[in-house]
């Protein structure tokens, strides 16, 4: 309890952390939209100072914080003063499709690379292990961006996939297994670039910790036991070997964030990623920081859920006896 | 007389470690054990006790070859198919490793944990699990069954999890216990209850034991029959108590004399020791292994190995002191 | 002075009066503190070439107690005088002409050593840090301390994992000797090695106090092996001293219960069986 | 002893590497920013043995026509390959003034290895400029991670306490940001057109300091497991100081760790800076990066009709590859010393 009433604490001082951070950068991006405005010899100094009262750029720093805070409660991600607009509602549904399409790379990944992993781990030394680990590797080597592009090739020259987009352009007319089926198929190539990038790092973890695992007095005790290979594979080890996988699970979150912004601009897949390089690229820096806001959250939010996990999984956190990682 | 349980016949043993060369851990070893008798492996660190312990079971890391052969109820076992050996180990005999700390699943139940073993050999249904996993936590001494079967490594104490161990190793009433080192990483107040434990529990059953340590203090009154390890070398066997009061062999009487020299205080004089080290597995001499620190060597000691002898009724020794 | 006329009387080279430690236990964020005191209120003396032996269950503060006397962690309160200056009040640039009188050797020699580093080099590493000698002249005493320790001099460039434990041991040795200190505290030198080790280091530490006249203070779990070597006893138990005297006194009549309990537990298993009816 | 082997040629390679990219400007046939409108979307040129007039020994080429339908060749005129052949004039390592290339063939034809680009620049010049740009990135961004990660680990495990929980929880504020986004709102701050040069400078920082974190804690895990070990304690009573403590015995510990991490950072970083570039928010045109020379492949006519364009994805797969190889050996020969 204790172990998760810290864990608490920490995503909240962290999400604290980050809207600071977030919120100093949004300090420094409206100067420049009324220093523009002064340099219009139109608008006088008084709309300028009205506008600046408007969006309460004259209150103390706190206060506005405060204000940007209730902002980022409300689901409304600050005010884009460019398009006199929130942010919010631009941004959830493309967080939304972020969401779908990287919550579902993130449970195939760990559907096929845990057992691969622990088969790997269980068969050491063998053809098996030595197959897993040289295309583990090389799946972690490639660089994601090669990746994207080279399947991208291959999709659009072959037409094996739907590219482009999320969904067609009659997709409202489709029935419901229509619609599933068209999702789907344009999901895959993302998706295949999503577990291509992530499948070699998740199951190296998983192999590394489970056969460190097999290798400690306790297994070899419960093998001189006479419990069964596969007993002692997944009811011993892995358990135990949960830990540390799951302690990966942060920095997986981070990677499959930044890729899914790649992929999704690759494959033109409509979620934060094409959107927050549209407005870097527009300067249209409110999008951003709520963008880099919202995936800081997703990622606080992932990692506390991987915490709920871990006490889950392991008795020594639940009872405070050992910390993670 | 019952013929024996285990019998080991010129078992040899090398590790071949990654940085080259062969690490010689056992070689030539010749021993039988019989049915509920309690055998003692005497061996300073080094000595190929552990290893012993190991192969016998066939759990040697994947460096390690051996050779020779490990007869238990006809089959050998260092050729059995795993299947034929899983269904041994744990059931006909059982291992109780050196330190409970690390033998056990830090996060698995402690009653789980005994209740796999019977899982795993014996068909039982779930409540006659639960109920045998109950009666052997009584039988290894709890009195607070319900907390201990619900709880995890780290909640016990360290006699706590050696019981836990040793009800483990006694779940399927295996014929034989081979037991490494059970109280080395023990406080040294824990000692004799635990060795109470299981001298009881090996009398109780009948059951085979076969105690590994390198304290000869721990064997007086306890063992049976009495075996004296050195560089991978068994040096001395014989009944257990003419073993501890005429050792033989110089290594042994050496061993034996250390031991008596802590208890008996006296201070300002030297303590009994043997010089020098054990001998580097890496780099094998010809000769008796022990004869750089012995104190009673001959001239053949150096160039000749010693065979094994028996200079009196079941005595063996491998010493040229005795040979004719 | 107070300390002059304790020196002219029976001259201890230690005195440690009133010493405590105390430790927070882990407090993060939602955990309470707690103090817990592991060294409680301890005094006692040590006079010139005698060994006192510190026994006691692990737990019991006698490691704590090792470090405060050593200073390898300031002690709370109390006064730790070596002939005549209390150490304990010391601050880190005051106390380093002192560190050369006390050293310290610890359980495990394999982590006592930087195993990067060759004999030679773990030999003479006090004498590089307290800049003594020219590199000729460590060279040389590093060549005369691994003979006295029974260590060849010739194994000067071996690295320190090719020492088997109780090479080991006689090295930390040889590197506690090399500032010719006064006082060796040995905190639980002998555990993990073979009784025909122990013996050996137990003769090797006797030889060297007659001729260093080095004081120890021997801090181990084993009565046996302490009451063989060491000319009084303290007995400690949850940071306390409960019991403290000769060697012979000790063992043959044991007032506190807890000694009681250690003496018993070393006459061993025999004796318990004998009680008890025995098996063979 | 395969394993020795097998290191070795990997050392070669990667040396290799290196070298071609150092002194690119003599193994390029050509200036990587020379525009021929002629040549926009030129395939590799071929090389030939055996012409109308038989076999020759020496390679030789055509030069390039353009038809309605594509590029051929034409085959009236066979023009040689020459080594150490005159050409554009470069600085070799930012000093030397040359003209002579590695290789080349005589006006008019161009011996284009991986073809023309949309400007019908030579693509094998670009990627061999571009590869300059690229490690020089990930080279960079790493040391000043690494060097950023130690200074903070350090201080971090060796004085511990309050330094230590704040420096360890901003590492774990850092851990928690989605890095490459954040890496993306960070560029949205910079000036979007400055010269390549400084935009460059500015990325590697940028890059560099947002992976301090992970190292960090590694290297003051190190740090805090070295501070108790006793021969650091025992050194500390025979009166060493700090500065001693960190120099002998804390820091050549963190080594093992410190060069591991590189041989992961460097491809990483190439990788990031190639992202970025590709994004069109690293180096801009016309200096080349295998980022952005692959950023014309998000037109998917490009990709179909324009295979060779994907040769600095290539490059990459190589660079990377060798650098996660070597990553993998040392972890294994650390791991067994």
């Amino acid at each position: 309890m204790r172990f998760l009433l810290r864990r608490l604490l920490r995503a909240l001082l962290m999400l604290l952390g980050v809207s600071l951070l977030c919120f100093a950068f949004t300090q420094m991006a409206p100067g420049s939209f009324f220093d523009e405005m002064r340099l219009n010899p139109q608008i006088s100094p008084e709309t300028i100072a009205t506008l600046r009262a408007h969006y309460g750029l004259n209150r103390p720093v706190p206060i506005r914080y405060a204000h940007w805070m209730l902002s980022l409660a409300k689901g409304d991600f600050g005010y884009c003063i460019a398009y006199n607009s929130p942010v919010g509602p631009l941004l959830w549904t493309r967080a939304k499709n972020t969401l779908l399409l990287t919550a579902t790379a993130t449970i195939l990944t760990w559907l096929i690379a845990v057992p691969l992993g622990v088969w790997s781990a269980s068969s050491r030394r063998r053809l098996a292990d030595r197959f897993i680990g040289a295309s583990s590797s090389l799946m972690i080597s490639v660089p994601e961006i090669v990746v994207a592009v080279a399947l991208l090739a291959v999709a659009v020259r072959w037409r094996l996939v739907l590219v482009g987009g999320m969904v067609s352009l009659g997709f409202d007319d489709l029935s419901l297994w229509g619609k599933v089926r068209d999702l789907f198929l344009h999901m895959l190539l993302p998706i295949s670039i999503l577990l291509l990038g992530g499948i070699g790092v998740v199951e190296r973890h998983v192999r590394a910790s489970v056969s460190e695992i097999l290798d400690t007095p306790y297994m070899n005790a419960a093998r001189s036991l006479g419990i069964g290979r596969m007993r002692l594979l997944f009811r011993h080890a892995l358990p135990v070997a949960a830990n540390p996988v799951i302690s990966l699970f942060g920095f997986f979150l981070a990677g499959l964030l930044g890729a899914s912004l790649l992929v999704e601009v690759v494959t033109g897949w409509p979620g934060l990623g094409p959107l927050i390089l549209e407005a870097t690229l527009s300067r249209d820096l409110y999008v951003v920081i709520a963008a880099t806001m919202l995936s800081a959250i997703l990622m606080i939010a992932g990692n506390f859920l991987a915490d709920l996990l871990l006490i889950a999984s392991d008795p020594r956190i639940r009872d405070g006896e050992a910390h993670a990682q | 007389m019952p013929g024996p349980l285990l019998h080991v016949k010129d078992l040899r043993v090398r590790y071949l470690p990654e940085s080259g060369g062969k690490v010689q851990a056992l070689e030539g070893l010749n021993l039988e054990i019989l049915p509920g008798e309690v055998t003692g492996i005497l061996g300073e660190s080094g000595s190929g006790k552990s290893t012993l312990a190991s192969t016998l079971l066939r759990l040697l890391p994947a460096s390690a070859e051996c050779s020779g052969c490990v007869v238990f109820e006809g089959e050998d076992l260092l050729t059995a198919a795993e299947s034929k050996l899983r269904r041994i180990r744990g059931s006909k005999i059982a291992l109780i490793p050196q330190d409970p700390a690390v033998s056990l699943n830090p996060v698995t139940r402690v009653g789980e944990q005994i209740s796999e073993v019977l899982r795993a050999h014996l068909r039982l249904s779930r409540s006659e699990r639960k109920q045998r996993v109950r009666q052997l936590l009584v039988e290894v001494g709890f009195e607070d069954v319900d907390r201990i079967v619900d709880a995890y490594l780290h909640q016990l104490s360290g006699g706590q999890r050696q019981r836990v161990v040793i009800a483990q190793a006694i779940a399927c009433r295996p014929s034989l216990i081979i037991a490494d080192e059970p109280t080395s990483k023990l406080h040294s107040e824990l000692h004799c209850q635990i060795l109470a434990l299981l001298a009881n529990t090996v009398a109780q059953h009948d059951t085979a034991l076969l105690l590994i340590t390198h304290d000869p203090t721990i064997l007086a009154g306890f063992a049976d029959r009495l075996m004296v390890m050195y560089a991978g070398r068994l040096i001395e066997q014989g009944p257990a108590e003419s073993v501890m009061r005429r050792p033989l062999h110089p290594y042994t009487r050496a061993l034996i004399g250390l031991s008596h020299g802590h208890t008996s205080g006296n201070r300002a004089s030297h303590l009994p020791s043997i010089p020098g080290e054990m001998p580097n597995p890496l780099h094998v001499m010809p000769g008796c292994r022990f004869e750089p620190r012995c104190s009673e060597k001959m001239g053949v000691c150096a160039t000749t190995d010693p065979q094994t002898f028996s200079p009196e009724s079941s005595r063996l020794v491998s010493c040229l002191k005795y040979g004719n | 002075m107070a300390t002059e006329t304790i020196k002219a009387n029976h001259s201890p080279l230690l005195r440690v009066c009133g010493l405590t430690k105390h430790y927070w236990t882990s407090g993060r964020v939602w955990r309470k503190r707690t103090l817990f005191t592991a060294v409680d209120d301890i005094s006692f003396e040590l006079s010139h070439g005698k060994t006192l032996g510190l026994v006691g269950s692990s737990g019991c503060g006698k490691s704590s107690l090792a470090r405060c006397v050593t200073r390898l962690e300031g002690a709370d309160a109390g006064e730790i005088w070596l002939e005549g200056v209390d150490i304990a009040r010391l601050n880190s640039r005051e106390l380093l002409p002192y560190r050369s009188q006390i050293q310290m050797i610890f359980q495990d020699p394999a982590t006592a050593m930087n195993p990067r580093m060759t004999a030679a080099e773990i030999v003479q590493e006090p004498l590089l840090i307290q800049r003594r000698g020219t590199s000729a002249e460590r060279q040389a005493r590093t060549a005369e301390l691994m003979r006295e320790v029974g260590l060849s001099p010739d194994w000067m460039n071996r690295r320190i994992t090719e020492f088997s434990g109780g090479q080991r041991q006689r090295m930390a040795i040889a590197r506690a000797l090399s500032l010719q200190p006064k006082l060796l505290v040995l905190d639980e030198a002998f555990t993990g090695l073979d009784l025909s080790t122990q013996a050996q280091i137990a003769n090797l530490l006797l030889d060297l106090q007659a001729t260093h006249s080095l004081t120890y203070i021997l801090i181990s779990h084993d009565l046996s092996l302490v009451a063989r070597i060491a000319d009084e006893i303290a007995v400690m138990s949850a940071g306390k001293i409960i019991e403290l005297g000769p060697v012979r006194q000790i063992i043959s009549t044991p007032t506190h219960p807890v000694t009681q309990s250690l003496v018993t537990s070393h006459h061993g298993f025999r004796v318990q069986h004998a009680a008890a009816g025995g098996f063979a | 002893m395969r394993n020795k082997t097998a290191m070795c040629v990997l050392m070669i390679a990667l040396v290799l590497v290196h070298l071609a990219l150092l002194f690119a400007g003599f193994f390029a046939p050509y200036d990587p920013a020379a525009q021929n409108r002629d040549l926009s979307y030129a395939p590799p040129t071929r090389i030939h043995f055996v012409g109308s007039t038989g076999f020759h020994w020496g390679p030789f080429t055509y030069g390039m026509v353009k038809d309605f339908d594509g590029y051929r060749e034409d085959q009236s005129q066979q023009i040689p390959l020459r080594l150490f052949a005159k050409g554009d004039s470069y600085t070799l390592l930012w000093v030397f003034h040359c003209k002579t290339h590695f290789f080349g063939a005589d006006r008019p034809a161009r011996l284009q290895l991986f073809g023309a680009d949309a400007y019908g620049r030579d693509e094998f010049s670009r990627l061999l400029y571009g590869g300059q740009i690229s490690l020089a990135a990930g080279l960079v961004a790493t040391l000043i991670t690494l060097a950023v990660a130690t200074i903070i680990g350090t201080v971090s495990g060796y004085y511990g306490k309050w330094i230590d929980e704040m420096l360890m929880g901003s590492a774990e504020l850092f851990l928690a940001l989605p890095w490459f986004y954040f890496l993306v709102g960070v560029r949205a701050f910079l000036p979007l057109h400055v010269s390549p040069k400084e935009t460059f400078l500015l990325l590697i920082i940028v890059i560099g300091v947002i992976g301090w974190a992970r190292p960090a804690r590694l290297i003051r895990g190190i740090v805090l497991s070295a501070r108790t070990r006793n021969y650091v304690v025992a050194a500390r009573a025979f009166g060493g100081s700090d500065f001693y403590l960190l120099r002998r015995h804390i820091l050549p510990e963190t080594f093992a760790v410190l060069i591991p991490q590189a041989t992961l950072l460097i491809p990483q970083y190439i990788a990031a800076e190639a992202t970025l570039s590709f994004f069109g928010l690293g180096i801009s045109e016309p200096v080349p990066s295998w980022g952005n020379m692959l950023s014309t492949l998000q037109q998917y006519n490009v990709l179909v009709s324009y295979s060779w364009l994907l040769a600095p994805a290539g490059a990459l797969v190589i660079t990377s590859v060798m650098y996660w190889r070597l990553a993998d050996r040392l972890h294994y020969w650390l791991q067994s010393h």
